[in-house]
């Protein structure tokens, strides 16, 4: 039977006899089904894309990094936020929609997943979010995953705590002055604020916020800390990064206690950067987008760096340093094939390291031990922004 | 002729050719089965799986005329291959156009987590170069996220203007899949065997 | 006054008095406002990109061809449709967005621009519209643009028809087997058949519409018609072509009449192509997505031309081939530098060519007598497919 | 301390400084003119315009140390040109993200049409190396549509963290526009000269 009387239609089907009585296929039919994910392991990961070029339809890939495997996708519209439960089991995005398109009524949304199914568990409206570029520190969790924290600034700044067992938001805690979400422990998050401050907020047990500050630790026209410097929930644990390179170990908490910093230059043998007093001096800076990386059992800090004057906070990293956060010391550089504005690590105790190619929307997956490049997922996405692994 | 008197409501795309409509004539399935399996569709399309297959899905003179010829091979047929799935000439995806799900978290008649297959399609016939023989493909689409874009094909073999929706590839085939009707990537599920 | 100061906010800006009595500069300060468009010449265009790899973010852009700019941009959502009216004081998009980006209420739009300003005018919302790769066809408007057609196929096949005065829809005119909008005139529409026939819908004084067929004139599965094939509504010609490589000109009307097709390859010398029955043929076919142009005053068809075998009737065209309609002879072959699935050109004495290089997203302006390249634009989009100038 | 109590629901984001309450001070207009501007915007935000300037935009000590030198060259403003409001390198541009408007339909302090300016935006400060001064550049985004995608640049001159919102360069400044919040352009209008 020919091709264009199949194409016919049904009713030529029926007329030819010959047809129907075809003999079995040695290829079975097939029936359509859905996939649900292999269990996630230390090297699954989510990367954020944010589509700059066509902001409304930002996503969140899911990787097989041993086998540079994409394994699924899920919207993340309009600078969205992702944040990964530390076991693995759900991720949340945190998007923004207009019914039209680019008009009609605007939906802030917290979207709970299955990760391993990537169906949707939770679709709530948000009473607002900030619309920045996005930044693993706009969207946070507690250590428990009990609540998540939205930032917003729309018109104050603020932090909406949303109980993700009831899927409402409990509190909107105001902020003023200061941004980004930083979770502690179960019950707590701090903020950077415009006067150099930390702002901790404690939400007790009636469920009302708390809030101290720090002492001003740093100036902000001057040296600012990266909105991307790397935390961790669990044990409460920051490492806020200076523009210029110093490294402020910070306990987080009611009381939030900031260390005296560290120089990542002198870390590496080097003289400590200047910041905005010296504009013009080119040396190795700290830089990019998700600009730092942490992996918490090993105490190391990964840093994009590059050659650059002050005000290139921004530039790609040609190297990532990593090291060691108990002694200060840089432990080992390793220069990229690609200049990457994102760094990423798993929390495993063989380590994967993430970084992108900005210009072709490639994802390098390196070992983090040794910097060598394992394999490269070509055109991933469009614009990869930072990487979400279990356990962070 | 005023058409709002003619009866003709129920020929619509979705009933001409419809690969379940297909499928119960040419398949292996019953028709409970593809019922079942359509589930949530049926509730969202009711007119969908109940409508005759009318007039317009007729054959024209030429696929009489053609009926008795032996298989011919195609142009795409004559360098398939049957081993590499990722790969656009892949002998299944004669006339895929889109997202190939196979890169995309799905299999070659499996859709990604988190989206769901359409339970129409629209119907290829490809040459399976390692067993010689012909099959009907039903291109069926994953709906629900947007485009995934990994490894994107644009085959042709038997691909017909929309028109002819059941051999037409530009459609958005993600009627009557619980989701929205965004698309995703597609799929080659065999259907049935042709020669 | 140095940069940090400045930065540092509006208090620090009061305190400087040096600031408050700053000379007059010699840049004045500027008020932001909003650009209007030049007058639409015969040159300004409309370029339609479906944004195959994010497509809830087409668009259309407004494109002067002289000078290779951009004047603005419209969204144009989801296998949106575009369509100009003919003095180009407004055009319309007909789009699909989802209240949640790709989830929530389905919204089938049909919007009217002012050409303009670029103001929506109207936003009306569809019971429905086709969802497919965009084609001209799926949306047309009658010849004094007094109506609006929305093709669609949710379930059945039928046209929705607009008043765009009242912008409602007035009939919803069922064309079972049948696809796409060719309209004439100010009252009707034909429409592409399954079966091989057209069929005319004609809206008659009462408002309802009364539809003929056309006797069948072709043989889908044997040699297609091109749904992009290029008509007129003033004068109701269209010029249908096939797969093949037959051009069926057609008035169409109430009655429509198709003449006795010719071949395009035999205008140009070569013999004629066979179809679906010798399918392995390789000759001079025409194909690609806009496959055609036509210059309605030159009486020029302009087709996109490469060598293939049958079924490559999406292939890139590597030359464009012009035809004198009345002759049937090709008048020039115009090789491309660029392989490109579109061709449009423009309707005056001194018509440019448009093809796009769908690898990089650009837009190549050529003279239309000459095929000689003018300018490029570079990446001006991501799938350009089709363009629309004024007087089409 | 309870936050509930505190009463500090008024500072926030758009009241720390926002080019509106800059130009107030700084600029050539009037308040009224600037309300005429907003229009529909101060309906739209209401509490917008109104809130004093908070304790959290006050100056961190560094502003105060430095106030009294002369203007330093700055890393962008050593190679900037003040020719072609289509590059990167124009002077103007030493801290702008996104798409050049001038690229999109509009002009350097112009939005492209059917778009709106923002009535807030963050400010950078600028070297233009025609008559050496530099100037207070409001980068007011134009919002409505997509991105525009022509010409894009990143430039961070004096660029801050968001939590320093009047300096950063991240955020959307689609605040209160009559259109969505979707960024299209940014445009780069003189609101003041420095030195």
């Amino acid at each position: 039977m020919g091709l264009s009387s199949l194409l016919a239609g049904g009713i030529a089907l029926l007329a030819l006899p010959a047809f129907a009585g075809a003999a079995e296929p040695i290829l079975q039919t097939e029936q359509s089904d859905v996939a649900t994910l292999p269990a996630w392991g230390p090297h699954t990961i989510l990367v954020v894309d944010a589509v700059y070029t066509h902001n409304k339809d930002g996503r969140a890939y899911v990787v097989d990094a041993d086998k540079g495997k994409l394994l699924g996708m899920v919207q993340a519209a309009y600078n969205a936020n992702v944040a990964l439960a530390p076991d693995a089991s759900r991720f949340f995005v945190a998007e923004t929609t207009w019914a039209r398109g680019n008009r009609g009524e605007r939906n802030d949304l917290l979207v709970e997943y299955n990760a391993n199914t990537l169906g949707i568990t939770a679709d709530e409206k948000l009473p607002s979010r900030a619309l920045v570029t996005p930044k693993r520190n706009n969207l946070g969790l507690s250590a428990d995953v009990s609540r998540a924290y939205v930032y917003q600034m729309s018109p104050s700044n603020a932090v909406e705590v949303v109980d993700t067992k009831t899927h409402t938001v409990t509190q909107t805690v105001d902020i003023p002055g200061c941004a980004l979400v930083y979770p502690w422990g179960n019950d707590g998050f701090s903020s950077l604020c415009a006067d150099g401050t930390l702002a901790n907020v404690h939400l007790e047990a009636d469920g009302k916020p708390a809030m101290t500050h720090s002492p001003a630790f740093f100036e902000p026209d001057h040296d600012g800390i990266f909105e991307q410097s790397p935390s961790s929930s669990k044990d409460g644990k920051a490492y806020f990064i200076s523009y210029s390179g110093l490294v402020y170990e910070t306990q987080l908490g009611a009381q939030a206690v900031v260390s005296k910093p560290w120089s990542l230059q002198e870390g590496a043998g080097l003289k400590a950067a200047p910041a905005a007093d010296k504009p013009l001096e080119v040396t190795w800076r700290p830089g990019g987008w998700q600009m730092s990386a942490l992996h918490k059992s090993d105490h190391t800090l990964y840093v994009l760096m590059h050659r650059g004057t002050f005000w290139t906070h921004k530039e790609a990293g040609t190297e990532v340093w990593v090291y060691d956060t108990t002694t200060h010391k840089r432990l080992r550089r390793m220069p990229l094939t690609k200049a990457s504005t994102m760094v990423g690590v798993t929390q495993d105790a063989n380590p994967l390291m993430f970084t992108a190619d900005e210009g072709t929307g490639g994802f390098i997956i390196s070992d983090a031990r040794t910097g060598k490049v394992l394999r490269v997922m070509k055109a991933l996405g469009t614009s990869l922004i930072f990487t979400a692994a279990p356990g962070e | 002729m005023s058409l709002s008197d003619s009866g003709k409501k129920q020929a619509g795309l979705l009933d001409r050719l419809t690969e379940t409509t297909l499928r119960r004539i040419a398949g292996r399935s019953s028709r409970r089965s593809v019922l079942t399996r359509l589930g949530g569709a049926v509730a969202a399309v009711p007119a969908f799986m109940l409508l005759p297959v009318s007039r317009a899905g007729a054959t024209t003179k030429a696929a009489g005329a053609e009926a008795a010829k032996p298989k011919a091979k195609t142009p795409f047929g004559a360098k398939a291959q049957a081993k590499n799935d990722l790969a656009c000439d892949y002998w299944r995806y004669c006339a895929i156009d889109g997202n190939l799900c196979t890169s995309c978290g799905g299999g070659v008649h499996t859709c990604p987590p988190g989206t769901a297959p359409s339970p129409t399609s629209w119907i290829g016939s490809c040459y399976n170069p390692q067993d010689g023989n012909s099959y009907m493909i039903a291109y069926r689409d994953c709906c629900g996220q947007d485009s995934c874009n990994e490894v994107t094909c644009l085959n042709t073999d038997g691909d017909q203007p929309s028109y002819r929706p059941m051999a037409n590839n530009d459609i958005i085939w993600c009627f009557g899949t619980g989701t929205s009707e965004m698309y995703n990537c597609s799929t080659a599920a065999i259907v049935g065997k042709i020669s």
